[in-house]
């Protein structure tokens, strides 16, 4: 089946997927609203439910979706605020089709070079030993060619010590979402206002990734507001 | 009677890799115009049509292959298979690499959209691909070899189309923005 | 228009060895008659006096081989070194053997934390290692030879320039080798 007919049943949007890409390009659906998790779960749903993987189809898929979370951060994370989230969302679906056409470009790129080297296949380069006589290479006739320090630098890199391997990732994460809204939702009831930083003191990594991720469900939900006044500044985070 | 022509042609069928004209010219102590006779000499015998074997121009230079109409014989005698065909992932991996170079691994993925380790892999060990140096984030490029030219015919790089070609042309482009809107409008007043 | 001289003589080409009339039977799926045939006329072509390369019977059977009008341009074509850039691996393995030699595979393998057979393969094929007796163990050891000097514009080996520009830790004491095995096996295990 084409990705494109996928069928979606999502809170804002029911029908195949080409129709939100469609509606999407025309800024009819607020990608803001879309839950894109639920599209891959659909997509999920429909691989298991087919049993067979057509990975064409799959790497059609990841294309748009990576394309259109892409968009969709940016969508949430505005870089300046006085910018006009309209002509970002313009720009922005401009970018989507733009990708896809790069994408598309390159795909035909590669037919032509199969069929190429489909028509080179039927000949044949000779690949036989040189008669003894002629094996001889002559040092006489050799000219400098390489830089000496080129084995200095060779060398010097293999004396680098490679990081030693982090067992850290194999750890299951023990945190969830849920638990992280409601660490979140207990700051915000307490205090109203606190930083980030605040919120993932001590924390590990992976839960300062599940804390971020919850943060933007509040957003969404609209419960929260943050604001940042420069790069890598500390974010503060304000009931709404 | 000259014997340039002669000499050329087992040259050609000595040497491991194509020749350029130059070199020739060095190893046999003549002039590049009489090489180039030579050669044109040879490429009036060599296209007579019963010879099993053909003059090429691939990769920067000229080499002797066999001709297609001996392939079934030869895959017999050899037992060896022909080139394999590419997958359409190591398809499009090379096209990258080939249009682009040099290009990062992180840079074809984000083009195809997927991660490509595997097909990028495959081509490094099959040796149409090599490495060539690093991109100022670290990141290993690659470029595309002379056995690439050769595998594909190419006499160099500038013999492939220009990548533009393949672009949808604006008429594709507009109509393919059309359908898709044209579909949504039915869909969304049904 | 008959195919068979065609597709022997694209046989011929290709193998390194000399072919059987049977062997050449089997691989065109033609009676032995018609390949004597072929031959025939392949010879008669061969015979006119004007190719490089010539049709010689010998004992294993037929096969192709230069005229000796074309030894001395041979000569100076390929007793010229092949200098194609060195790959990284390629390079890394010359470093090994060069500042440390006599090393063995087996060693070269562990600085490196990769098997290391091609690049040491093409390294000696192109005449820039050789070997140099056995290690205690029974395992080849290579050394450098001439033609790398040569190649390298050194004069001698102690003109290869110092790794303290380039090494990470020149704080560190201890022997090259002992470190390079040490950070070799840690790749290894990376």
């Amino acid at each position: 089946m084409a990705v494109l007919s996928l069928d979606l049943d999502l809170e804002v949007f029911q029908g195949p997927f080409d129709l939100l890409l469609t509606l999407v390009l025309k800024e009819e659906v607020d990608l803001l609203e879309v839950d894109l998790a639920d599209v891959v779960l659909a997509y999920v749903e429909h691989l298991e439910g087919s049993g067979e993987l057509d990975l064409e189809a799959t790497t059609e898929f990841l294309v748009l979706i990576a394309a259109l979370l892409e968009l969709k951060s940016r969508l949430i994370l505005p870089r300046e605020e006085d910018e006009e989230i309209d002509l970002d969302r313009a720009e922005a679906a401009d970018e989507l089709l733009a990708r896809m056409l790069e994408y598309a470009r390159y795909r035909r790129a590669a037919t032509f070079l199969r069929e190429r080297i489909e028509a080179e296949s039927g000949f044949r380069y000779r690949s036989a030993p040189l008669p003894e006589e002629l094996r001889r290479v002559s040092v006489d006739l050799a000219e400098k060619s390489y830089e000496p320090v080129t084995l200095a630098k060779a060398l010097g890199g293999l004396l680098r010590m490679p990081e030693p391997i982090s067992l850290h990732h194999v750890a299951m994460p023990t945190v969830s979402v849920e638990q992280r809204l409601g660490h979140l939702r207990a700051l915000l009831s307490g205090r109203g206002r606190f930083t980030f930083d605040e919120a993932v003191e001590g924390a590990d990594r992976v839960t300062v990734a599940v804390t971020l991720f919850a943060l933007l469900e509040l957003y969404k939900k609209g419960e929260a507001t943050w604001e940042q006044s420069e790069s890598f500044g500390p974010i503060v985070v304000n009931a709404r | 009677m000259n014997d340039l022509p002669r000499i050329v042609e087992a040259l050609l069928f000595l040497s491991p890799e194509p020749l350029s004209v130059e070199t020739i010219a060095d190893a046999c102590e003549a002039g590049e115009g009489e090489v180039v006779e030579a050669l044109a000499r040879l490429r009036e015998h060599y296209a007579e049509g019963w010879r099993g074997v053909v003059l090429r121009e691939v990769a920067g230079g000229f080499t002797l292959a066999t001709d297609p109409v001996a392939e079934k014989a030869a895959r017999r005698l050899l037992a060896r298979p022909r080139t394999p065909p590419l997958t359409q992932a190591q398809a499009e991996c090379m096209a990258i690499v080939a249009y682009l170079q040099p290009v990062s691994r992180p840079e074809i993925a984000r083009i195809r959209g997927v991660a490509s380790e595997s097909a990028v892999g495959t081509l490094l060990e099959r040796g149409l691909i090599e490495e060539s140096g690093r991109s100022q984030f670290g990141a290993v490029l690659y470029r595309s070899t002379q056995l690439f030219q050769r595998l594909f015919g190419l006499n160099g790089l500038d013999e492939l189309p220009d990548v533009a070609a393949f672009d949808p042309t604006p008429e594709e482009e507009g109509e393919l923005r059309e359908r898709l809107l044209k579909a949504g409008e039915q869909r969304a007043s049904a």
